[in-house]
């Protein structure tokens, strides 16, 4: 069932992008998400930006995102989750090196998670592509949780000229990251995972698809791909999980609600 | 060892397990999931004439008794739909699995051409939806709620499949569901499959509105299996074809229960919600314990066997 | 401090809470204690025209999710009841809380009769049951089935107590709840009542056999909820008279749903065995908080809410 | 809902009373009862005689009884409890003086409460009352956890001649008991509340009822009489506890089963 939050805080973290604060807190790990409602309009799904409080990331690109941007302090939305299947760490995290690799609002869980690793003992470097410098998220809070972060924009107008991948093929040369975990827009996410197979590297890779029913019932949010045959995104994933990591469960357990 | 499988008219079944129609039906990569999950056989989501998208969100919700859903129907219309179909056919037919068509109309004419389109498929059978309550007065009165429209309904489908054995989908709504059964069975109807969502509304006191989009949906799950069980039992004391028992079955317990009220085979949906696409394979499993550690060697033994008075001496399992 | 007060037509209930039809109603003794336990207005245990002593046990069980009962109509017969009526009437006259009978009968003349002799008791209501799913074929098909069959009963009783209110006790297990909602207001029903049980079957797997004695019985609790929700939401936008409504509410939260589905007052029975007598003030109460902290005044600024579209922008308890 | 139990062992008190010992313990309390199922024939309530195992004493009077009589070891019977409101002890139980009287099956639940008053510190005086010698039930089993026994026939054939008020209205001036338990025939419930009505005695008796529902809805069980109007044996029973009586609860929940 949904349950009413009320939005406390509102950040505009640029010019299209808002963090909604809640008045509560959600038992959630990274990589998870909530079905958002709001009666009358719609229901999306929203990946959990921060836990306590519940607070969610949104970027305004159509009718459902900008009516969560048109809430003011005070007015209520409705959550339900959290849902799915977050991100795992691998077994004896202190000394691990992690690399997460963002786009878009895929800031919003990956920040979320590089506070836990780093809480771990991990070593977090953090790859942000975006098409230009006001759209680069929330660099500055993964500098404060003590992650090196790693910028390029498509018009060089901050960090490396380029996509984000030419930043993670850097990486993975220079540093060697155990696992690389990705959250962004379905082509970035493509890309990463042909970098990740070449190299052989275990990777976590948060997918998006078109959610209905988030109840692993209706077959909406399946994703068409032969790597992930009749594999749903709202409770098999989000995230996907490449075979290869042997991995510790960080407790994202399959919730009902 | 008892032994699960299930003669469905001409259909053999390693399970008695089906997967219930509007539950992973979509691809066939779910439908072959499924049945690799367990399933005896699957039901691939009710297509229609045309694609329709259904309606928005939120289309389900578990109101902590059971779901409630309205997705409204959406499928990509019966064209595409035999496509899809006809490549499940084949991957199902590997892991000897019979796929199960299911359709649904506006009208009983368009019924028959839906019907003929998906026949092109050669599913093992089609399940004709009368039904789905979500639909609404877009397509009129639900043809499962007189034994006139549901037997006209029937004919038409059979008439023009007549090689495809068709499983009538009766809905709980009614006054008496016995006497729909015998009218779509004297249309026609080789099987029942009983029952589909029972209408309902949640409401959000908070918001002061119904959670679904649609206002008002189905009720599937927990909360339904008494409806379910008793309508099961109302048919097979009408008529005499095979039932699909369906309706808040999770466990095979509940497996056992569906089969004792006189269903032949057991649908499974919101199941899959609770515990997941093993669910199948886990009330499979299960029933197979509940009939070994009772002494029950087949199905046929537990048959019905709640619509006769009891042993003398009942068997029991103690408590132990 | 929110109003809670309740026009029901010509009755004034200090709360919209009403004990449902069955439960606790079989005595003077008892309706009074249901009055000062809290209930706005108390429905007596419906009565026949002859005494019956009611299907053997078990009669009742608790499946989960639900209760499911099989009473069978228990009653002693209309001319006692009259007089245990009359009794009540003045008992309950001292606390202000009016007294609604209920009548069943097989037939349309049988529920004249029953109706006139109940009449001389003089309750501020009656309650015609033209929906228990217990009684079976001994009394042919229930009237509330057809469009004709309610609309026969409600004209016969209307005919013979113009003087005293009547509310129609429908069933839910039909396919539009709102055309017999039509079809009996048109008779002359002065107030609906919504919803009698819903038709189940609980089955223990060990034993192979129904749990009641009378194999089927009927659905009441939190299984039946968004059933009668969405029974109120059809009859309130088919009809325009009172609407008890009766089905699943065990908390304050539950009743403020039922009003917002369009409710006048609200009916309470299965609540009664999971919370005790003591159900019918917990409710009470725990609609005022719900109305005071969400700065509501009066059960009419939540009437019918659900059926509206959402204001533009919703006031929220929060999650503090 | 109902459990199934298997008959593990028969023991018969006399002619016409078994003691059927089921294969499983239930948490009740002393006066709780349950709701004995046999598919097929009927259910009527019977008083908890023990817990662990469950154990349940049958006076065979009529179908019913008669149909548990005719069980073997090894069947099975469905049972849903512990139902009602049981015995409560008085606050501070060492050294109180109980006295329990018994008719007819009323043995069954105070000899399970006789051994949990004594486990509690109190000292105990049974008084049976039967007809005969050979319908005196179990009174070793109450001289075996301690009590004192006193013994009344009608016939005169054990114990003293005469009916168990006799026997009660000495012990009462003799033994000076703090409270008062019964369970039995209505008749002799009735005598028993005059008795302490007069003697100022605070009293609990296990009222016995017509039960249909067993869920406090169905009304059947009312006790129609000027001291418990509209009171529910199901529910707010089967014991009637006088107000006189400060008491503490022992524990015995309200079980939804
Ligand atoms: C698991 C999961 C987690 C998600 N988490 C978040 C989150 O934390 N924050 C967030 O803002 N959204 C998130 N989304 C996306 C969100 O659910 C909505 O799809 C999004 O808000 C757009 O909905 P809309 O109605 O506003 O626009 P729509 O009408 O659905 O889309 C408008 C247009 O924008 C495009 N579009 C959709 N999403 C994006 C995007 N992210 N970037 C650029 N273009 C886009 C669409 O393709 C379409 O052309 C998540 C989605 C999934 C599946
Ligand atoms: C709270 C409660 C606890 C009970 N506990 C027990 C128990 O522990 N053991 C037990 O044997 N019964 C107990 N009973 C009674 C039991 O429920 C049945 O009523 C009893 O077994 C008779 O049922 P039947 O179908 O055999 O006979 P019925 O057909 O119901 O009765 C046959 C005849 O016997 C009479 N009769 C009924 N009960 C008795 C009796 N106890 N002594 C003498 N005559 C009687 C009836 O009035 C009738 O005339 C209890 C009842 C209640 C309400
Ligand atoms: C999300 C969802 C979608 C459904 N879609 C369909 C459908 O398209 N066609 C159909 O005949 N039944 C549909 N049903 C009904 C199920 O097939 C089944 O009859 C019902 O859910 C009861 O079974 P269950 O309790 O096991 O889910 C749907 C049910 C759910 C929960
Ligand atoms: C034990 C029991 C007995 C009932 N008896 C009657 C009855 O005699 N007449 C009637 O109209 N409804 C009867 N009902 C139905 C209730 O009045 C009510 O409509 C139904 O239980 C749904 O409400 P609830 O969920 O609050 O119980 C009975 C219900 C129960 C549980
Ligand atoms: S959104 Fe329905 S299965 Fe994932
Ligand atoms: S037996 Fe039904 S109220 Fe007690």
């Amino acid at each position: 069932m949904y349950r009413p939050y009320t939005v406390v805080d509102i950040r505009t973290e640029n010019e299209r992008t808002k963090s909604l604060v809640l008045d509560g807190s959600l038992d959630a790990e990274p990589g998870q998400f909530v079905m958002v409602w709001l009666p009358g309009v719609d229901a999306r799904p929203f990946s959990v930006a921060g836990d306590a409080p519940l607070t969610l990331m949104v970027v305004a690109v159509g009718p459902f995102s900008r009516a969560l941007h048109d809430l003011h302090r005070g007015d209520s939305l409705w959550i339900r989750g959290a849902l799915g299947h977050g991100f795992r760490f691998p077994e004896r995290m202190p000394g691990k090196r992690l690399l997460l690799v963002a786009g878009g609002y895929g800031v919003a869980p990956l920040q979320f998670l590089a506070r836990r690793a780093v809480e771990a003992g991990a070593r977090v470097d953090v790859a942000i592509g975006a098409r230009t410098r006001t759209e680069v998220l929330l660099s500055e809070a993964f500098e404060r949780v003590g992650a090196d972060v790693w910028v390029t924009t498509e018009d060089g107008s901050a960090g490396e000229r380029g996509r984000v991948t030419v930043a993670v093929e850097r990486v993975v040369a220079d540093r060697q990251p155990d696992v690389i975990y990705g959250c962004g827009p379905i082509p970035m996410l493509q890309a990463l995972e042909a970098i990740c197979k070449r190299a052989g590297l275990p990777y976590q890779l948060s997918w998006e698809a078109r959610m209905r029913c988030g109840m692993g019932l209706c077959g909406a949010c399946e994703v068409h791909d032969s790597t992930r045959e009749g594999w749903l995104a709202c409770t098999d994933g989000p995230v996907y999980i490449d075979e290869g990591v042997l991995s510790e469960s960080s407790g994202s357990p399959e919730v009902k609600a | 060892m008892p032994d699960l499988a299930c003669e469905l008219l001409n259909l053999r079944l390693r399970s008695p397990v089906v997967l219930a129609s509007g539950i992973l039906g979509t691809s066939a990569a779910l439908l072959e999931r499924a049945a690799r999950a367990g399933a005896g056989a699957v039901t691939a989501k009710s297509c229609g004439p045309e694609p329709r998208p259904g309606h928005p969100n939120p289309v389900a919700v578990d109101w902590g008794h059971g779901v409630i859903n309205a997705i409204g129907l959406s499928n990509p219309g019966a064209m595409e739909e035999a496509t899809l179909l006809s490549d499940a056919r084949v991957r199902l037919a590997r892991l000897g699995v019979p796929l199960i068509a299911s359709i649904f109309a506006g009208t009983v004419a368009e019924f028959a051409i839906v019907a003929q389109t998906i026949a092109r498929a050669s599913p093992a059978a089609i399940e004709v939806n009368i039904s789905c309550p979500n639909v609404g007065d877009e397509f009129g009165t639900p043809f499962a709620a007189t034994e006139e429209s549901a037997a006209a309904v029937t004919a038409a489908v059979k008439r023009v499949v007549a090689d495809i054995p068709i499983a009538v989908k009766l809905a709980p709504n009614v006054a008496s569901i016995g006497r729909i059964a015998s009218a779509v069975v004297a249309a026609g109807a080789d099987m029942i499959t009983a029952v589909n969502t029972m209408p309902g509304m949640v409401i959000d006191a908070d918001a002061g509105q119904p959670v679904l989009a649609n206002r008002v949906g189905g009720i599937s799950g927990p909360a339904l299996k008494p409806i379910a069980l008793r309508c099961v039992a109302e048919i097979a004391q009408a008529v005499n074809v095979p039932i699909i028992g369906t309706g808040g079955v999770c466990t095979g317990r509940d497996a056992a229960e569906m089969i004792m009220a006189g269903a032949t085979a057991v649908g499974v949906g919101t199941a899959v919600w609770y515990r997941g696409v093993e669910a199948l394979g886990q009330i499979v499993g299960e029933l197979d314990s509940f009939l070994r550690e009772r002494g029950y060697r087949t199905l046929a033994d537990i048959r019905g066997l709640a619509l006769r008075p009891p042993a003398a001496r009942l068997p029991g399992p103690g408590n132990s």
